[in-house]
């Protein structure tokens, strides 16, 4: 493990996507106030705060979900604003979501295959007609996804409706779907929750390969701290929708505040 | 097999006959990415080549070895003949065997070069190292997270091919020239037997001996390079390398590798062999599912399934074996055929089995029948790694419960004195490597190679075995005492998983008992019976009671054979954890190790004897991901009721 | 209990992702095929081609192109008919006004025109989400309704507003016979359920299903919902818009507005609800189904020797229709098909239960 | 996260637009005439505003869009107009409202129970059943024909206010009484819901079902009652219109327009529901006495009969300027 960790952090890069001043209210609630952090390339990132810190609705705001009152980000140089989640998946950032969001009425296959939409090209027509070029372009993104099944380890499932698989697999096609994006940054929510022991090693074993083989850039949320200190290089707390803590996890775990927020939520 | 093979002496030579005269036929296929990726003889004959090639431009010379470690995939395969192309070795190792169990036959073979599947096993040979300094390379084949593996030892195939491929466009001749150097009397490859007792020894196998085998089982069974198989068992295993090298490699026949451990089954449904090979516990297994499976069908299902289980029980067997029957049982027949056994064979992935083979142990008769009674060509065979398999089978139409069949062509069978089974064939081994004395004590100046193994030719020429000669002991009162055949005839019973009996120089016979968890498990929910897992099942009085119904059965059965009436079981107890080959109770082909059980549970055993009706016992456990705990519990023993020959007969 | 799957292996991804992967499965349909084409045309009536089987594959293809939108994309649409009106018309115009158009060029520019009639009261369903949506399309219903019965351009001015057309001409081939009509729609009916199938296993059909499972996720993934949308709703109103022309000339021949009026939009949606959401084959079995109710009332009670009155007959209907969407919604969401693949499941896994 | 819009203002700027474009449409019309218009408007609107009452209750309290709200006041009004012939109103009408009660009870029991938990658009196809089963089962049990409920007041138009417009102003008796009835409906509902300890659990369900139930509201019983108050509304509604032009199917058809209503109104607002159905009632009205002409001079139609669909088309300009209504709530989705 500490030999890849330090392996890693010789590759990681220059920003390449920075929150500014970021606020956010819905109504009269203030989810989101004043926050303000980068992330850079290749790295681990992983936002962490007790429930209710507002760590999903910066996901949300980063891709596109939710459009900031205040604050602007900018990714790899250039400032975005109000872009619709679909735009933002186009520009590279892709998530997984903490209450699973699979396609419930396709089969695994296709969930992961949806993930390359973006990528497809062939119009209408072809596709009504089954043309050759629509069938290579089905096969070539076949491959790519079933690429992905392999690395996920997820073969025996490909057929079966989403629907049917346990919790800790779900979320493992939820992986799959983003990574079938080749996002540049991946953003993951709460990958982990709600997962025993041996899964959490699971995904964690994932993230760092994925993040290992492909470069990808990740962004993680976790409530639960422990899990993600030993993945992630750079930790960001947020507690009220204030951050409250910036750094390396080892200096994240001395700094007084982070460690009052988190006796303040039971544990 | 019209196919002329006379002077292809070496696999090598073998393959690229292959490569020219099938070309484009499918050597092997491996269900990966989602669909089964086929290798045509033409494209396996160009992997072994660069793979070849790799070598020895990594200095691999003619006698030396390559360790391969890894589950079935094409290039483990290739890997083999690569090695064998050179002159080499191919000494395959178990790929579940831990790291210390590697270390033996990479120290004793001195292994300098080994092919490793992915970084499991990359990490186990690294992690053997320090006692095996002389492995200087190591190659894998999946490159998934050895990224930061700096170690010198280090290569990944696809380089390793990549050498190969420049150094053959350099010098394409060198290849060629090192496989016509190749003879039959070289040595082809190294088995490794787990040994039921003391150290692994590896068996020296050489080209003659293994494709003499080979062909003369294909020709027997008429195997050709139609039929399909599926390599489901692991490579290091001679079976399965027989089946899934040699064989293949004699006849062209395609070798199929499933995508995963989990798919195996769904695999198998896939590819429909039409050559099988499984140990009899696969065999148990299945049953066992279908069974369980079946129970929860519904009653209509359930019935249709009984009746027309009962007219193949009666007939099944005799159609198989064309013997004429009755038009009427014929037309019910063939209806099962349409509604239950055809649908059975399919989702059991055996629609298209011509030959199925059991070997390993005894199958039993029940089990037996029930899948020749589906129309399942299912054989018995009887071989070891030292014969390169093929001794004994039985041929189409001749086919008996409880025997082994007829010798196979070119080999002689004789008996010692004490009924231990002699066998001269030309697909004998060599040697045990670098272990004369072994090699010596097991094969004698004539040629002979002592089985070990006690038993008897029958009426028909077919070989009987009964036990292991070393395990065939004397009651205290000098009468006959076969464990492993009381074991076999008690693991019949599906809520038996494993049994160790005990009697020899003793006044009457006990046993242990390993219940079958899956079976028991059901059963106890059928009943409503609550459970909190194996330790707590096994203690509980109505398993108890269950367990003891089947061993009267056998007891009742053996008193009706006098020579061995007297070694009824007579106390037994439920073991409290599943004999396990981690824990070296087991062999890695799961045969039980019975002397060392014996001396592990010692406590146990004079329990057993000494009349108590309960003991303690405090024991270790090795779980999966290798943790030792340890669990305490009660067990208790029970007597069994035997009987008189006499009663017996009645009572049978 | 048919299938022998072993040995069915497949070997490249054209031959996993082909329609009917499964050998047993060609063979079946092989043989639907022969029977609908070679044994039907000989052995049924001209009642029953007439009442049943003409009509029987329009309302398929309508009820596919209503599933493809609802099913499909989850856009609920409660005017449906009104597309398939706009088809009628669109043909009865062209036909008119360029006689010399192959009636096969006139179904597609038909279909066409629907599609861009669709894709205007698609526009709602970007900007709101499923219920409200209902009403949008009910707009379309009540609107082209009245556009029809009070715009004499589009009937050509007769009197009664109700319109004629001379049998389909094709190629020279006229259309005329009920049996000429069933074969002919049997064709069409094929070629556009070959087309959806497609449609629906391309990378099209799979952002319409995400968007219907799961909107707020499929943007994330980078779907378009915009395209996603009006696409279906386009594609949708092409299909019923052919289905209408086909309905129009093949099976009224005259007509007038009522022919498509909320209640038959509202017979597409049961269709598609009791044959089974998303899925092309309950397309079919809802459009069997829908048919055969009100025949099996008519003819049922008289032969128990309890004829009823035709009034009682319809409310009858009426309340079979009801009570069995309710039915089908609480026992079995997906409809006839679903039932048909569990049954197909339990063939293939024969004589195992699961 | 809710935000309040001022969905009144604008009503009320739509309403005065709907009726001032009116008089430019026909300068021959006297004010009178208009006036006239205008209130056979807001008669038309009060009913329509009775029936999306009925619907929003059901909406807002069990998030049920309830197709089926025509059918029922279809449904109420034939019951009550073939007891009607067995038995004094007074005694028919409260007879009816019993069957709608239990009417309710039935389809909690049958329909949205075994569907609870299910996807908004399935319980929708569920009411879109069950319509078709009320309009066959009631034209089953009491007959198709057109039927007459006599409430016993005078049908002949009373002449009022000669000395504002010249002609006066033609009003029917009947209408007041309707527009009272539904007066005092809507404020004694109002009251249900403030006061009552059931109307204000009504309310908290309909806020947060998962938190009403956690503080131990019985859903299931809560429904029982929306549906029957909704019930009892689209029986008034029915009695008034079966009063005013017949008990008939069209009926169910004619209260279809409940759906552009509440789109008008919100879904969730009682207000929205009685404003919507007002502008709607005097949109359609005006639009066909002074529109119509235009568009039949202009186009050559067969007719106008614009009133079939210009309620929905308001609507569905409205779903694409202000989805949430005049008075609904707009939602934020959480992913």
């Amino acid at each position: 493990m500490t030999g890849e960790s330090s392996a890693r952090a010789g590759r990681i890069g220059e920003v390449i996507l920075a929150v500014e001043g970021v606020s956010l209210a819905f109504g009269g609630v203030k989810a989101l106030s004043g926050v303000s952090f980068d992330v850079r390339e290749h790295e681990v990132r992983a936002i962490i705060g007790p429930n209710g810190a507002g760590k999903s609705s910066m996901l949300n705001v980063i891709n596109g979900v939710y459009h900031p009152q205040e604050g602007t980000i900018h990714y790899q140089g250039r400032e975005y604003h109000d872009m619709d989640p679909h735009e933002v998946a186009l520009s590279g950032i892709a998530r997984t979501f903490q209450s699973l969001a699979l396609f419930k009425g396709m089969s695994v296959l296709d969930n992961i295959m949806s993930g390359r939409n973006l990528k497809m090209r062939s119009n209408i027509l072809l596709q009504a007609m089954r043309l050759g070029p629509a069938l290579r372009e089905e096969i070539e993104h076949r491959e790519v996804v079933e690429g992905i099944i392999d690395f996920l380890e997820i073969q025996a499932y490909r057929k079966t409706q989403v629907g049917r698989l346990p919790y800790g697999l779900q979320k493992r096609v939820d992986l799959a779907r983003a990574l079938a994006m080749e996002p540049r940054i991946l953003l993951l929510d709460e990958p982990m929750a709600g997962m025993n022991m041996e899964e959490k090693q699971d995904m964690c074993r994932f993230i760092l390969d994925v993040n290992d083989q492909f470069g990808t850039t990740i962004v993680l949320i976790e409530h639960d701290m422990s899990v993600v200190m030993d993945i992630s290089d750079r930790v960001v707390v947020l507690d009220y929708g204030k951050k409250i803590g910036d750094g390396s996890p080892d200096e994240v775990r001395a700094n007084q505040a982070v460690v009052d927020a988190y006796l303040g939520v039971s544990h | 097999m019209a196919e002329n093979l006379s002077g292809l002496d070496t696999f090598p030579k073998l393959l690229q006959h292959h490569a020219r005269t099938r070309a484009e036929r499918p050597a092997m296929r491996e269900k990966d990415l989602g669909i089964w990726q086929t290798w045509s003889w033409r494209r396996f004959a160009e992997e072994v080549r660069s793979l070849a090639s790799g070598l020895a431009a990594q200095g691999f010379k003619r006698g030396d070895h390559l360790a391969i470690v890894g589950d079935n995939r094409p290039r483990v395969y290739a890997a083999m003949c690569a090695a064998q192309c050179l002159g080499g070795i191919a000494v395959p190792l178990y790929q579940d065997a831990a790291a210390a169990e590697m270390a033996f036959p990479i120290q004793n073979a001195a292994i300098e070069y080994a092919i490793a599947e992915d970084q499991e096993q990359v990490d186990k040979l690294l992690e053997i190292l320090p006692q095996c300094p002389q492995l200087a390379h190591i190659y894998f084949d999946e490159p998934r997270g050895m990224r930061h593996y700096t170690q010198p030892q280090l290569m990944s195939c696809d380089k390793l091919v990549e050498l190969g491929g420049e150094s053959h466009r350099r010098d394409p001749a060198f290849l060629e020239g090192e496989i016509a150097q190749g003879a039959g009397a070289d040595t082809a490859a190294m088995f490794f037997t787990s040994g039921t007792t003391g150290v692994p020894k590896g068996v020296v196998l050489t080209h003659a001996s293994m494709i003499d085998r080979a062909a003369a089982a294909a020709e027997m069974e008429g195997l050709n390079d139609a039929d399909v198989v599926l390599a489901y068992l692991p490579p290091a295993w001679v079976g399965q390398n027989i089946f899934s090298y040699a064989q293949s490699f004699v006849t062209g026949y395609c070798v199929c590798c499933p995508e995963s451990a989990e798919t195996v089954t769904s695999d198998m449904r896939d590819i429909g062999p039409t050559y099988y090979f499984a140990p009899p516990r696969v065999f148990e297994a299945l049953l066992t599912q279908v069974s369980i499976r079946m129970e929860d069908a519904s009653a209509f299902k359930r019935s249709l399934y009984r009746y027309f289980m009962e007219v193949a029980r009666r007939v099944g067997g005799e159609i198989l074996d064309g013997r004429n029957v009755a038009i009427l049982d014929r037309l019910m027949y063939w209806l099962g055929d349409a509604m239950v056994y055809g649908p059975l064979r399919n989702v059991l992935g055996m629609s298209r089995v011509r030959v199925a083979y059991t070997a390993g142990e005894a199958i039993g008769p029940d089990l037996f029948r029930f899948y020749r009674s589906l129309g399942i060509n299912l054989k018995q065979l009887y071989g070891s790694t030292e014969t390169s398999v093929f001794v004994c089978v039985q041929p189409n139409g001749q086919v008996k419960a409880d025997t082994v069949g007829p010798a196979v062509k070119g080999v002689e069978l004789s008996f010692t004195p004490e009924r231990e089974l002699l066998i001269r064939s030309p697909g004998l081994f060599k040697e045990y490597y670098r272990n004369p004395e072994a090699t010596a004590a097991s094969k004698d100046a004539q040629g002979w190679f002592h089985t070990g193994d006690a038993g008897y030719v029958d009426a028909d020429g077919h070989l009987k075995i009964i036990d292991r000669v070393k395990d065939v002991g004397k009651l205290a009162s000098g009468s006959l005492f076969a464990p492993k055949y009381l074991e076999n005839k008690l693991k019949f019973f599906p809520f038996i998983k494993e049994a160790v009996a005990f009697g020899h120089s003793r006044d009457r016979v006990c046993a242990f008992i390993n219940m079958d968890m899956e079976a028991v498990g059901n059963w106890a929910e059928k009943r409503g019976m609550p459970y909190s897992g194996y330790v707590d099942l096994a203690s509980r009085d109505e398993v108890y009671g269950l367990i003891r119904e089947c061993i009267e059965k056998v007891n009742a059965d053996l008193a009706t054979e006098p020579e061995i009436a007297s070694s009824q079981i007579q106390r037994f107890l439920i073991l409290h954890k599943e004999l396990d080959a981690d824990d070296g109770e087991l062999t890695r082909t799961r045969k039980v190790r019975r002397l060392h059980v014996g001396e592990k549970y010692a406590a146990l055993v004079d329990a057993l004897y000494g009349g108590k009706q309960v003991v303690h016992v405090e024991a270790q456990v090795r779980y999966e991901d290798g943790r030792t705990g340890s669990i305490s519990a009660d067990l208790k023993i029970r007597d069994t009721k035997t009987f008189p020959p006499a009663a017996a007969r009645k009572a049978a | 209990m048919f299938y022998r799957e072993n040995g069915q292996f497949k070997s490249s991804y054209a031959s996993d992702q082909q329609m009917l992967p499964i050998l047993q499965d060609r063979l079946f349909m092989a043989g639907l095929l022969v029977i609908a084409f070679a044994a039907v045309p000989f052995f049924a009536t001209d009642y029953l081609f007439l009442s049943l089987l003409i009509p029987f594959l329009i309302l398929a293809l309508a009820a596919i192109g209503l599933n493809l939108v609802v099913g499909y994309c989850g856009q609920i649409s409660l005017g449906h008919a009104a597309f398939m009106a706009v088809g009628a018309y669109a043909a009865y115009n062209l036909v008119l006004r360029l006689p010399q158009l192959n009636f096969l060029v006139v179904l597609v520019l038909a279909g066409l025109i629907a599609a861009a009639v669709g894709l205007v009261f698609g526009i709602p369903s970007l900007r709101i989400k499923g219920l409200y949506l209902g009403v949008a399309t009910l707009a379309a219903q009540f609107f082209m309704d009245w556009l029809f019965a009070r715009v004499k351009w589009f009937t050509n001015y007769a009197h009664s507003g109700s319109v004629q057309t001379a049998p389909v001409e094709v190629f020279g081939w006229i259309v005329d016979t009920p049996v000429e009509k069933y074969l002919f729609l049997l064709v069409v009916l094929i070629v556009f359920t070959l087309i959806a199938k497609n449609l629906v296993r391309s990378h099209i059909g799979r952002e319409w299903m995400a968007i219907r499972d799961m909107d707020v996720a499929a943007e994330v993934i980078g779907i378009r919902p915009v395209y996603a949308k009006l696409t279906a709703f386009a594609v949708s109103s092409f299909y019923v818009g052919v289905a209408g022309a086909l309905w129009g000339f093949v099976h009224l021949g005259s007509w007038e507005p009522l022919a498509f009026s909320l209640t038959l939009s509202l017979n597409l949606l049961f269709m598609i609800i009791i044959g089974g959401m998303g899925s092309l084959l309950g397309s079919y079995f809802g459009a069997a189904f829908i048919l055969m109710l009100p025949i099996l009332l008519n003819q049922v009670p008289a032969m128990l020797g309890v004829p009823i009155s035709t009034a009682m007959a319809s409310h009858l209907e009426f309340m079979i229709f009801g009570a069995l969407i309710v039915f089908f919604l609480i026992v079995e969401p997906h409809g006839l098909a679903r039932l048909w693949a569990i049954g197909k499941e339990k063939l293939r896994l024969w004589p195992f239960p699961h | 996260m809710i935000m309040r819009k001022h969905g009144p203002v604008l009503a009320l700027g739509a309403l005065l637009l709907a009726g001032l474009v009116a008089p430019f449409a026909d300068r021959s019309t006297t004010p009178g005439f208009y006036v006239e218009v205008l209130l056979g408007g807001l008669m038309a609107g009060v009913l329509y505003s009775l029936v999306a009452l009925g619907f929003a209750l059901i909406f807002k309290a069990s998030g049920v869009f309830n197709f089926a709200q025509g059918a029922m006041v279809l449904f109420a009004a034939l019951a009550v107009a073939r007891l009607g012939e067995q038995m004094p109103l007074w005694a028919a009408i409260p007879l009816g409202m019993a069957i709608m009660v239990a009417l309710a009870w039935l389809i909690e029991r049958l329909v949205l129970r075994p569907l609870v938990n299910q996807e908004a658009i399935a319980l929708f196809m569920a009411t879109l059943g069950v319509t078709f089963f009320l309009d066959g089962f009631g034209q089953t049990i009491w007959g198709s024909d057109i039927y007459k409920i006599e409430l016993g007041i005078a049908k002949e138009p009373v002449m009022v206010l000669q000395s504002v417009f010249q002609g006066g102003i033609l009003v029917n008796a009947e209408d007041f009484i309707a527009a009272v009835v539904a007066a005092a409906l809507v404020a004694g509902l109002a009251l249900f819901f403030q006061m009552t300890p059931t109307g204000r659990a009504l309310r908290a369900v309909a806020d947060d079902h998962q938190a009403a139930q956690s503080i131990g509201i019985p859903l299931n019983r809560m429904w029982v009652i929306v549906w029957s108050v909704a019930g009892i509304v689209a029986l008034v509604a029915g009695v008034i219109w079966g009063a005013k032009l017949g008990v008939q199917f069209s009926l169910s058809q004619v209260a279809l327009k409940a759906l552009p209503v509440v789109i008008l109104g919100g879904f969730t607002s009682i207000a929205g529901a009685i404003v919507g159905g007002l502008i709607i009632g005097v949109g359609e009205k005006m639009a066909e006495v002074f529109l119509g002409p235009i568009l039949v001079k202009a186009f050559d139609l067969a007719g106008g009969g614009i009133e079939n669909w210009f309620a929905y088309m308001l609507a569905l300009l409205f779903l694409l300027v202000r989805p949430e209504g005049l008075f609904g709530e707009k939602h934020i989705d959480r992913v």
